[in-house]
């Protein structure tokens, strides 16, 4: 029977609807944020162009996680990619927004061939596209052809997910859109890929074997540390963002690739909650991913440069919007009690507990994988130092900073709506792991009805009889309760002189903002310490008044993004090459031309049986 | 109710504790040195006249600097708190786990780093670019470790901590791997040095450079407890130790001398390195933590075997 | 009935264009009497559809789904067309470029060159169908020297010797059907209809060879890599509605004859021979179409050359041969004649403002016309195969009976090329589109009927690649009426 | 009869190949025009079909005087060099011809046309199809793809009047005529092309490429 186009076209499970939520919590904030982002800064004409494009990428997105037919799947996958890309050259007349959107597109594409691949190999099988009948199909599918329908699958989500080495496009796409639209990009869109590696691999095809969450992890692995190296190296706000959801989706894919790992060795309490911590990490990302980029929209906004080491001191002239940003940055450096301390706890907990129930060398490989996951957390800790304590302290370091004014109200409505959420998620994190547990539940395919993650519903307990406890409100009372006793001993006792004075300036007259540290000086310690990967290299001149006295010193340094140089670059040299040469048969005469037609004519005749 | 009294009481004493563990390093590091050296009570001296004197703020500096001191004490008594120290599980431990200290630290380091930038000062930008870098390689190691503790313990509960198990090859391995990590979080040599400000070379002196008055004497407070806690995680490793047994005064007495000494020899041994070793490059940082780290994963690897 | 109209509107309209002597009237004229072609034509495709083939004039004139179906294809393009000529010659003729006789010329030309389109699916007799095809040649050859520069006479003399050299092979491959067909004890008449009927009796051997002959002959006028030289010069010295035309249908028309003669081959010597030589020649045409568009300097040879590209996926459609697969390859012959006809009048007026061909020069497509830039951004996504555009689906089916087949070596080739043949466009249209205008460059106006034009390509575009997502039957149902296995 | 008849065809192909100037070539062409004229008037006479009488006659009027004449009449008027400009010399061209038509035979052989007369006949038909592709492709002058194109239309008429008995009346007609306005067409464009370039050497036609 050829039915491709099934009846059923929604599925709305808990998995589903959970990636709606996501979608729409953030796209909500965004959307209002962008009342005040966009008034200034386009013609009436292009606003209204930016709603009708918000809406349709919200509704594709919308439209992806909620279909039931892989051909439909496709569509508005393809559709969500194409309005994106509009986004991505919303400003067509920069030269750097073409080239991001032309990136970003055609890797997309080559993602979705993958995509298509994967879904006709299942489809041969099912003889449908209905996610059910696929289901169904696939439990009967040779093991070889479910391996190759997983890395079809993991390549072309991949990219959409940004794994390294497939994550190319991002830090050139994500920052190049409006900011409230790089906040749903990266917030959002790019966990739908994560949606279709858990709905295709996890849901559908079923795990096969356990290597396939190990690859995950390995590449998870590599996704985290490669992300968050680049994003400290980054002197542009937004692509430093970019970098950065590049690392975190590399966390959540931990999650994930856990998850699969612990289905394929029949630990299904262990994957439910490995999924829960991935699950959590997503939500959590998107939240404050949407909030960093809205907050580095807004400086854009009040500044006119995305470049970091032109920025400073922003804190006294947009002094809500640096709170948010460092109720961002703490979020994301997974400081208690905020919620990405949370999901990062319990992806560590996932490790760890995996190590107690494992047994062999897989326990090794996880401690290690853990371990590069608080490598991770740390970097990330360091940039985010970075990318709040150059923008938004100390001097202004050029005129763009000086000039910056708070932001319009409804931006700061976009941004403090997100805020809430990120307090909101870490303090209700026993409610929201019971949510999370019927998603991946249903994801998984299992019963989380007698599963417990939790003592009571302030206390978190992954796992029962290992008085194993995380208690988010717990820390905060503590904090709050110890910090308020520290500050009533600083304000109460003796007498309190507090001189306001230049900062110590060793002697000099006076310091200025060229005095201050950099961005790049600040990041000199890891460039130094990845040198094998960053391979940085540094270009000094020098102009000479006289043998003694130096009249311009200038100095510049680099890294090399390895990936491009050593992969895409030469592939697209290869490419061009073998096109190039290519042309030589078409080289004008007709003579040639008609030689052609004979010549083929003579093969086909003396070749004859042979078709 | 009693429990939060404990509670209270650990609190306390790990506050008026602290500060003489450093008087102490100090007065053998001198000794050592041949030197007379300051009275161990020095610290209490140096914290109270910081307290009651007044404090310099940089007109560049924003609310994230006042702020801070306050903050980094706050999360160090919490990471205090967590810990059991007198009783078998801390009346805290509900709220959190190994792994919750390691990012409690991270908080009061996070904001640390940020105060340094907040004056403007070169040297504040480059104490917090070394302090995150060396906290960053600190987490892998710090996380093997754990995780080694944790195989041993089957949790990574920290109340599991008191209670008598055998010494293994693991638990020591993971022991020296600690210690190569609370020498680059207390900032001694080889990794930093506390006695000097010299610009190149210092890293937590460089942060806390434009602080004065109250909010040093508080920042001071709280680098003493973290050191404190630190101490305390080796000796129970190292030397772990059981309840106290009140059957005879005798008991207590050599109980309480016991749990005092393993952590004198801590310090004694951390004041060993100190001297007999020259200050790291901070580029050899790096290579330092990369040890602790390999450290950590051996002490896995024995943990796993049952060694 | 419908086909007398068919037939006859484009040649009456010839002969009134040699009365008429204001282009503006004529264009208008011509317009509406291809709306009526295009009206009778949809009729037909219905009527034929409904209630089966049409014989008329004895056996001479055969119209089965088939040739209903490209009929149809055929007469909305030059629907387009027509539309799109009148703003193209008015502003021509406006700007001096050409004469307002001259232009009288290029509609009488123009509407010779649709009649002889629009014959050839209806012919039964193959050696009229050859002639017709022939007629094609002739008459678009002036319309390729149109502007009389050296480049389009150069183009146009390769055209008219490329193309008449592959199809003498292909009246020699039409001869040897029919000496096939003598063999198996038919008469000398040279009519498809009784071929097919007695194509299981056939010579197998000669029928091999004759198809060869056909495919290459045919071949070379539908484009086929590597008979494909003459095409990227054509079509880019063309006037821009004539590219469209013969990107959009003439290359079809030559599909049609291939299909003509292949539907023989397949009763008579077996589906596997037809298909690996469609299949070869479309790998083939793919692949090279691919090289070329990567490093395609030319705006409009780029497009020739995704002609190609296209024409290799039909080839790999129909030599896929499932129902799904023809059903596709059918729909793409269709889509890519609409979508093609699109860009080409998109790179009409962008050729027109801009006065350059090079695609190095061409800035700020939407800047300078926004309404061409539009429509030029969504109909390169949609020749690329984008959803929701209707090229994805014709694509998909091809893809998926590709997988079902279990060819998985060509359905990922076929998306290997699709993929590099996406960036290649996207790099130069991504260059083209946006950025600044450059500097002294005059604003060109965009005319009304253009307009009208892309906008009724356009909906064609959209409409059908929604509302195939849910109607597919119809499709299977021409596809196995193709091929009655 | 015909198979004299045959080989004269063959030999005025053989003679189109070694000629180095146009009238030469075109002379060549019109003989062997009239021996297909004769071929058709014998088959004609054979076969008793009043049809092919008056194909015959088409082709007399068409192919042996009206084109020729009008290939004359071109190379007279755009009055260049009548050098047909060879690729491969004469001596070498004739080499190639005679191996093309060794490859005829063969591939006559392999369609199943058995023993008799009709072989001879295809394997001409085939090698007079063959050479004048051969002929377009080695030389460089625009008429010579003219006269190429109408030399392998001949072979095709040949092959077409032996393997089949002709094509149908109306299609041979149709044929004629198509090739009739090509030639005309051919004609203009190498007028246009020598207005534009001033020459006819289509080698040189190279500007449109890649």
């Amino acid at each position: 029977m050829m039915n491709i186009f099934h009846k059923q076209f929604f599925l709305f499970d808990p998995l589903s609807l959970f990636f709606l939520l996501v979608i729409f919590i953030i796209s909500l904030p965004s959307a209002v944020y962008s009342f005040g982002y966009l008034k200034g800064e386009y013609s009436s004409a292009k606003i209204t162009l930016t709603w009708f494009l918000l809406s349709a990428f919200v509704l594709s997105m919308a439209f992806v996680v909620t279909v039931g037919n892989c051909l439909v799947f496709l569509v508005f996958w393809e559709i969500m990619s194409l309005v994106s890309y509009f986004l991505v050259v919303f400003d067509s007349t920069h030269e750097k927004s073409i080239k991001a959107g032309m990136i970003y597109i055609v890797m997309t594409h080559i993602g979705t061939a993958f995509l298509i691949a994967a879904f006709l190999v299942m489809y041969k099988y099912a003889n449908s596209f209905d996610f059910f009948a696929i289901k169904n199909a696939c439990q009967v599918m040779p093991a070889q052809t479910k391996n190759i329908v997983f890395l079809l699958l993991l390549i072309g989500f991949g990219t959409k997910a940004g794994i390294v080495p497939l994550h190319i496009w991002l830090p050139y796409a994500h920052p190049q859109a409006p900011s409230h639209i790089s906040s749903i990009m990266s917030g959002v869109m790019i966990k739908t890929a994560i949606y279709g590696i858990i709905r295709f691999v996890i849901f559908i095809l079923g795990i096969n074997s356990s290597w396939w969450g190990v690859l995950v992890l390995i590449l998870a692995v590599i996704t985290c540390l490669v992300g968050i190296i680049y994003s400290l190296m980054e002197r542009d706000i937004k692509r430093l963002l970019a970098y950065s959801s590049v690392e975190n989706i590399g966390i959540v894919l931990l999650g994930v690739g856990l998850a699969m790992f612990f289905i394929s060795v029949n630990l299904p309490y262990l994957a439910v909650f490995s999924l829960i911590a991935g699950l959590y990490h997503l939500i959590n990302h998107a939240i404050f991913k949407g909030l960093l980029f809205l907050c580095a929209g807004s400086v854009y906004k009040a500044t006119g440069t995305r470049d970091i080491e032109k920025l400073g001191g922003l804190i006294k002239k947009m002094p809500q919007t640096s709170a948010y940003f460092l109720l961002g940055a703490m979020a994301i450096s997974a400081l208690p009690p905020l919620n990405g301390f949370v999901s990062e706890w319990l992806t560590l907990q996932a490790f760890f507990l995996g190590v107690f129930n494992v047994t062999g060398g897989t326990r090794l490989f996880l401690g290690i994988c853990a371990a590069m996951l608080a490598l991770t957390s740390g970097l990330a800790a360091a940039c985010f130092v970075r990318a709040f304590g150059i923008t938004f302290l100390g001097k202004p370091r050029s005129h763009y900073a000086e000039g910056a004014k708070e932001v319009a109200l409804s931006m700061k409505i976009g941004m403090s709506f997100l805020s809430f959420l990120i307090i909101i998620f870490g303090l209700a994190a026993v409610k929201i792991m019971k949510l999370l547990a019927k998603v991946a539940g249903g994801a998984i395919g299992l019963d989380t009805g007698a599963m417990s993650f939790s003592l009571n519903s302030f206390v978190l307990s992954p796992q029962a009889g290992k008085d194993i406890y995380l208690s988010t409100p717990l820390l905060l009372l503590m904090l709050t309760l110890l910090g308020t006793a520290g500050f009533c001993i600083y304000m109460l006792f003796g007498r309190k002189r507090v001189i306001t004075y230049r900062t110590w300036d060793c002697g000099y007259y006076k310091l200025d903002s060229r005095n201050e540290y950099t961005a790049t000086a600040f990041s000199k310690p890891f460039r130094i310490a990845f040198s094998f990967f960053l391979m940085p290299y540094r270009r000094t001149q020098k102009i000479r008044e006289s043998f003694y006295h130096v009249k311009s010193f200038t100095y510049e340094t680099h890294t090399t993004l390895i990936f491009k140089k050593y992969i895409y670059d030469p592939a697209i040299a290869l490419v061009f090459r073998l096109a190039g040469s290519m042309k030589r048969i078409q080289p004008g005469s007709i003579h040639l031309y008609l030689g052609y037609i004979f010549v083929t004519l003579l093969l086909l005749i003396i070749f004859m049986h042979r078709f | 109710m009693i429990k939060i009294m404990i509670a209270i009481l650990q609190l306390v004493l790990f506050i008026a504790a602290a500060p003489i563990l450093s008087g102490l390093i100090s007065k053998i590091k001198n000794n050592i040195r041949l030197r007379k050296g300051q009275s161990i009570l020095q610290p209490y001296y140096n914290l109270a006249k910081l307290f009651f004197k007044g404090e310099v703020v940089s007109e560049t500096a924003s609310w994230i600097f006042r702020v801070t001191p306050i903050v980094v004490l706050s999360s160090t008594l919490t990471a205090a708190a967590l810990i059991p120290v007198f009783i078998s599980s801390s009346p805290m431990h509900q709220a959190g786990d190994f792994l919750v200290l390691v990012f409690i630290f991270a908080l009061g380091r996070f904001f640390m780093a940020l105060s340094a930038l907040d004056t403007g000062s070169f040297f504040g930008g480059m104490g917090s670019s070394r302090e995150m870098f060396i906290s960053s390689l600190v987490e892998p190691a710090l996380c093997m470790v754990i995780f080694s503790i944790s195989l041993q313990f089957g949790s990574t509960d920290i109340s599991a901590f008191n209670g008598i198990y055998a010494v293994s090859v693991s638990s020591i391995v993971a022991a020296i791997a600690l210690f190569l990590i609370t020498i680059a979080e207390t900032s001694r040599i080889p990794v930093d040095n506390q006695e000097t400000h010299l610009e190149l070379t210092m890293i937590h002196e460089a942060m806390v450079l434009e602080y004065s008055g109250r909010s040093l004497a508080f920042i001071e407070m709280a680098s003493y407890i973290k050191q404190m806690i630190f101490f305390f995680l080796i000796a129970q490793i190292v030397f772990p130790i059981a309840l106290p047994v009140f059957n005879s005064l005798i008991q207590l007495a050599s109980w309480i001398l016991w749990y005092l000494a393993r952590i004198i020899i801590i310090a004694i041994s951390v004041v060993l390195v100190e001297v007999s070793v020259a200050k790291m490059r901070l580029f050899r940082v790096a290579d330092f933590l990369g040890f602790a780290f390999v450290l950590g994963i051996i002490a896995v690897i024995c943990a796993m075997l049952g060694v | 009935m419908q086909i007398f109209f068919i037939l006859g509107i484009p040649g009456l309209l010839a002969l009134t264009a040699l009365l008429v002597k204001k282009q503006r009237i004529f264009g208008i004229l011509n317009s509406i009497g291809y709306l009526v072609v295009l009206c009778e034509s949809a009729l037909l495709l219905k009527k034929v559809v409904l209630s089966g083939g049409v014989k008329l004039c004895g056996d001479f004139i055969h119209l089965d789904t088939l040739s209903a179906f490209f009929i149809f294809v055929i007469s909305v393009v030059a629907f387009a067309a027509t539309l799109y000529s009148v703003g193209y010659i008015r502003k021509d003729v406006e700007t001096g470029i050409i004469s307002e006789k001259k232009a009288m010329v290029y509609y009488v030309l123009f509407n010779l060159f649709c009649c002889s389109m629009l014959f050839v699916p209806a012919v039964n007799n193959l050696g009229i169908l050859w002639v017709a095809i022939e007629m094609t040649t002739l008459i678009s050859t002036f319309l390729v020297g149109f502007y009389s520069s050296k480049e389009s006479v150069e183009a146009a003399w390769k055209y008219i010797i490329i193309c008449s050299v592959g199809i003498i092979f292909a009246l020699l491959g039409t001869i040897l059907f029919s000496y096939a067909f003598s063999l198996s004890g038919g008469t000398s008449s040279l009519n498809w209809s009784s071929m097919v009927a007695s194509a299981a009796n056939m010579d197998k051997n000669i029928l091999k060879v004759a198809f060869i002959f056909i495919l290459v002959g045919y071949g070379t006028k539908a484009g086929l890599a590597p008979m494909h030289t003459w095409l990227p010069d054509a079509h880019s010295q063309a006037v821009s509605p004539i590219s469209a035309l013969l990107s959009g249908v003439l290359l079809k028309t030559a599909i049609y004859a291939i299909l003509r003669f292949g539907t023989i081959i397949i009763k008579g010597v077996g589906f596997a021979y037809f298909a690996h030589l469609m299949i070869l020649f479309g790998m083939i045409s793919l692949a090279i179409s691919c090289g070329f568009i990567l490093v395609q300097k030319d705006l409009k040879r780029l497009l020739a050359y995704s002609s190609i590209e296209h024409m290799g996926i039909i080839c790999i459609g129909f030599g896929l041969g499932a129902p799904l697969a023809v059903a596709g390859a059918l729909l793409h012959v269709f889509n890519h004649a609409v979508v093609k006809s699109l860009m080409f009048f998109g790179a009409g007026n962008v050729v027109s403002a801009y006065k350059k061909h090079n695609m190095n020069a061409i800035k700020g497509i939407i800047k300078a016309m926004p309404f061409t830039g539009v429509m030029l951004l969504l109909g390169m996504f949609a020749l690329t195969g984008f959803p929701p555009f209707s090229i994805f689906i014709s694509e998909m089916l091809i893809i998926i009976s590709a997988f079902s087949n279990g060819s998985y070596l060509i359905a990922s080739l076929l998306l290997l090329f699709l993929a590099v043949i996406f960036g290649a466009f996207i790099y130069h249209f991504g260059e083209m589109l946006f950025g600044n205008i450059p500097k002294g460059m005059a604003p060109a106006g965009e005319p009304l009927s253009g307009k009208i034009a892309f906008l009724f390509l356009f909906f064609q575009i959209c409409v059908l690649g929604i509302v195939l997502l849910f109607i597919k039957k119809d499709l299977l149902w021409i596809a196995q009426n193709l091929f009655q296995a | 009869m015909r198979e004299l008849i045959l080989f004269g065809v063959l030999a005025t192909t053989y003679l189109m190949v070694i000629a180095k100037r146009a009238p030469a070539l075109i002379r060549s062409f019109r003989y062997q025009s009239f021996f297909l004229f004769l071929i058709t008037l014998v088959a004609g006479y054979t076969e008793k079909q009043i049809n092919l009488y008056f194909i015959a006659l088409l082709i007399l009027i068409l192919k042996v005087f009206i084109i020729p004449h009008g290939l004359n009449l071109i190379t007279k008027k755009i009055n260049v060099e009548e050098n047909l400009g060879l690729f491969v010399n004469a001596q070498l061209s004739l080499i190639v011809a005679l191996a093309l038509t060794y490859c005829s035979r063969v591939f006559s052989e392999t369609l199943g046309f058995g023993m008799d007369y009709r072989l001879a006949a295809i394997t001409v038909a085939f090698s007079v199809i063959f050479i004048g592709a051969f002929l377009m492709i080695s030389r460089m002058k625009a008429f010579t793809q003219v006269i190429g194109l109408l030399v392998m239309e001949n072979g095709i008429f040949l092959f077409a009047s032996f393997v089949s008995g002709g094509m149908p009346f109306f299609v041979e007609i149709a044929v004629f005529l198509d090739v009739f306005v090509s030639v005309i067409i051919m004609g203009l464009f190498i007028y246009r092309v020598n207005k534009l370039f001033t020459h006819i050497d289509v080698n040189k036609l190279s500007s449109l490429k890649g």
